[in-house]
């Protein structure tokens, strides 16, 4: 029987580890993997309150949001990826801090 | 300590370096290949949190398809890998005091949580199919909106994302 | 449940209750039990592959009009245990420059991925490694892992041709992929779940008779994910110097072939648990294990009839395998799954003959239409050449100008 | 549930351990008489010029990207097939019209020419 903070803490600690490479990672394909791992830490803390909290009473809401998040971080990647490849195509970079220009 | 709380010590302890990895590996391929290994751990986990459907559908869209687009985006923007150069950007030690101030603050704020007791309860077989919340999807009373709405998110996604990426053919004359 | 009708579930029993008696715990018991029954399904399925790989190369041989392995022991049946001898004792060549981890990760991960397909598939009524709510599910998300063994040979061996090769052989996966998923959805939709056991239940009628379009778009994406003839482009020798397994030697390139066989053998009997009903028979009420030869003998048939397909039709170019797949079967199964569902809604529930005809006739006009589209597009769009710009053989039948040479 | 998850995970752990098992006996048992031709990379004779990586087009990345959409979306389906049985018609209908939005982004990618492998 596991507890549930300690789902909570590895939740919190991906959670950190992929802020913290979301801010400082040069490379913008670094930047959308952490932030994927953010995403999977809230997957994570949403499964385990289902599980301990709602899961008795038959309510499905922190599935359907998990669902949610799982399409939000294939549009994401999907989207972001394109833009990286379109922006590399242009200025021969991925590197974050250099795509300064709004020009296309 | 029982055998399952050891099986989710060493699977934390895998998904947390296999994180750190991803976050601090210089080359591209080998963050994408660690981040692949974290997404199985988290499918782990997911499994120990009996939400069978969710450990499947994240091995299969993460490592499936995510990690596997993630793979092909960093094979056509290799040329500016910058192997050589450091990862991170200079605001890393502020960020790192930061986060950690965040990581205890998260922690602090869970404490004294009052539903942390809480335990779980067997799930009846009907929860344990999707059966149930395939019914709630479809319910207009319930989540049929967002189901719909996912559709079309995922539709904008794609035709965003096909938008941007395609090279346009008669740009080159 | 006697010995004879029954034996396995009797000889895990027996099991059960010797280990117990032993002094282990409940929980410890089904741990061993649960090794045991692993270790026996992944060995019998590889002892069972290698079997294969002779009948593969005799019933090749046949087709081409050869006689194939006629060596060693009667009918070259040891053949196959000659070459892993013979593999076994080859040097492992580890060129300069490999990234250590994923390339030795490669070529195990290849072979578990296609292995832990069979620890989902119900072998009889009685007989199955679990009945996991979400077995299908389970069997598509490990064919992803698959692709990351492809891609970690690829990227390990410092190689461009392994890398190119590698990538055409996800992007071949990845698509087939597509109309899998989508089709899969019929099966689910009939029996009323993801679990394999569920599914092979409902089939008292195999759902080949409701859902034939869709499999027939599953048998093709199947046959496509094994990167079989005619969908081997994978290791399109004449093109891409062997794909992306060119580093490797020894054992470490045995196992990608391992993986291969394997991966057809599994196939052909996922194919039949989802379509041909799995262990369903005559008289397998009364004597389970009837089952397990039921679903052996349709596997084998199913096995027989790839081969045949890889043994006589000619490969795809890339191009086309591409729009088959995007252009015909992913629009054909979406479309398959919108009239499974309509027609399977609107007739009166209970009447099963009904319903079977009407799915029957649904699927008939649907194959037709998509047919006679097909043929109509090929008519507005003949066949022309894709390439007229690559380098000619005779330098004499340059076009004027010598635009024809591409660089 | 949980014990079925732990059939799966022995089961896939011994996967993983008979090719790990058998790589490293045959492993043991060959002969090991490296030199820097045998190992040089594999590439039509040739010194491998430049890094191994080399530009891919990206066609790969569009493949991909279409294969990511529909995945996600065909999962989605997956408990709409299950409970298709017990669902009233306005239920099959609600999936029919999931079916037709991922229908028409394919037919825009049809339309837009990305699915031409060239």
């Amino acid at each position: 029987m596991i507890p549930l903070y300690w789902y909570l803490l590895l939740s919190a600690a991906i959670f950190c580890i992929g802020l913290f490479g979301a801010i400082t990672r040069k490379n913008s394909v670094g930047i959308l993997l952490s932030i994927e791992l953010m995403l999977n830490a809230a997957n994570i803390n949403l499964l385990a309150f289902w599980r301990y909290l709602y899961a008795p009473n038959g309510d499905l809401r922190a599935e359907v949001f998990v669902i949610a998040i799982f399409v939000v971080a294939a549009a994401e990647a999907a989207v972001g990826l394109a833009m990286i490849i379109s922006a590399y195509r242009s200025r021969q970079t991925v590197v974050a801090n250099d795509m300064d220009s709004l020009k296309g | 300590m029982t055998g399952i709380q050891i099986l989710f010590i060493v699977n934390a302890l895998v998904i947390i370096f296999s994180a750190v990895m991803t976050v601090t590996a210089r080359h591209m391929i080998h963050a994408a290949l660690w981040f692949v290994l974290a997404l199985l751990g988290v499918a782990v986990v997911y499994a120990m949190l009996e939400a069978g459907f969710f450990a499947v559908v994240q091995v299969l869209i993460y490592v499936g398809a995510i990690a596997i687009l993630i793979i092909f985006a960093v094979m056509l923007t290799r040329r500016a890998l910058e192997d050589q150069e450091k990862p991170f950007n200079r605001a890393s030690l502020v960020t790192l005091l930061i986060v950690g101030i965040v990581f205890v603050g998260l922690i602090l704020s869970i404490r004294f949580w009052p539903l942390l007791q809480s335990t779980t309860v067997p799930l009846s077989p009907d929860q344990l199919t999707v059966g149930t919340l395939g019914l709630a999807l479809t319910d207009p009373q319930q989540f049929a909106l967002p189901f719909e709405v996912t559709s079309i998110l995922l539709l904008a996604a794609m035709i965003g994302a096909i938008y941007i990426a395609h090279e346009r053919k008669e740009k080159g004359k | 449940m006697s010995f004879i009708q029954d034996p396995i579930p009797w000889v895990i029993h027996w099991l059960e209750t010797l280990l117990i008696g032993w002094g282990l715990s409940e929980s410890l018991t089904q741990v061993v039990l649960f090794v045991l029954g692993a270790g026996l399904i992944s060995v019998g399925a590889m002892f069972f592959t290698t079997m294969l790989i002779w009948a593969e190369r005799k019933i090749g041989g046949r087709f081409q009009d050869r006689l194939g392995p006629n060596r060693v022991g009667p009918w070259g049946i040891f053949q196959t245990f000659a070459d892993m001898l013979k593999i076994f004792t080859k040097e492992y060549i580890n060129p300069v420059g490999v990234d250590k981890v994923p390339f030795n990760l490669a070529p195990v991960l290849s072979v578990a991925a296609v292995l832990a397909i069979w620890s989902v598939i119900p072998f009889s009524q009685t007989v199955f490694g679990t009945d996991i709510s979400v077995g299908l599910l389970i069997i598509i998300a490990v064919g992803g892992l698959g692709e990351m063994a492809i891609i970690l040979a690829g990227f390990g061996s410092n190689n461009k041709y392994a890398l190119l090769g590698a990538f055409r052989a996800v992007a071949q996966l990845i698509s087939y992929e597509v109309p899998l998923v989508i089709v899969l959805l019929i099966p689910v939709m009939f029996s009323g779940s993801m679990g394999l056991n569920d599914i092979v239940a409902a089939q008292k009628i195999p759902f080949i008779i409701y859902a034939p379009v869709a499999c027939v778009i599953f048998f093709i994406c199947s046959i496509a994910e094994n990167g079989r003839a005619p969908f081997d482009l994978i290791e399109a020798d004449s093109e891409l110097v062997a794909g992306y397994n060119i580093e490797y030697s020894g054992l470490k390139f045995g196992m990608f072939f391992v993986a291969d066989f394997l991966h057809a053998f599994t196939s052909a009997i996922v194919f039949t648990t989802i379509f041909l009903g799995g262990w369903q028979g005559p008289g397998v009420e009364e004597m389970p294990v009837l089952g397990g030869f039921y679903l052996l003998l349709k596997t084998l048939v199913v096995y027989f009839m790839m081969l045949a397909i890889r043994f006589t039709v000619p490969r795809f170019r890339i191009d086309q395998m591409m729009a088959l797949n995007w252009k015909v079967l992913t629009p054909l199964s979406l479309v398959a799954v919108l009239v499974t569902a309509v027609v399977d809604k609107s007739i009166p529930q209970g009447n099963s003959l009904f319903r079977i005809a009407a799915l029957l006739v649904a699927n008939l006009i649907l194959w037709l239409v998509a047919d006679r589209m097909i043929t109509a597009f090929r008519k507005r769009h003949p066949v022309q050449v894709v390439s007229n710009k690559r380098p000619l053989a005779r330098p004499e039948r340059l076009p004027a100008g010598g635009e024809g040479i591409s660089q | 549930m949980l014990h079925e998850w732990l059939y799966i995970g022995i089961f896939l752990t011994i996967a993983l351990a008979i090719p790990a098992i058998a790589l490293t006996i045959a492993g043991i048992l060959s002969p090991k008489k490296p030199n820097p031709i045998k190992n040089s990379t594999y590439e039509c004779g040739m010194e491998t010029v430049g890094v191994s990586w080399i530009q891919f087009k990206v066609q790969y990345y569009i493949y991909g990207l279409v294969f990511l959409v529909f995945d996600v979306e065909t999962v989605l389906l997956y408990p709409w097939a299950v409970a298709y049985n017990k669902v009233p018609l306005y239920g099959v209908l609600e999936g029919i019209l999931f079916v037709f939005i991922l229908a028409s982004g394919l037919i825009y990618v049809w339309r837009k020419g990305a699915l031409e492998w060239v």
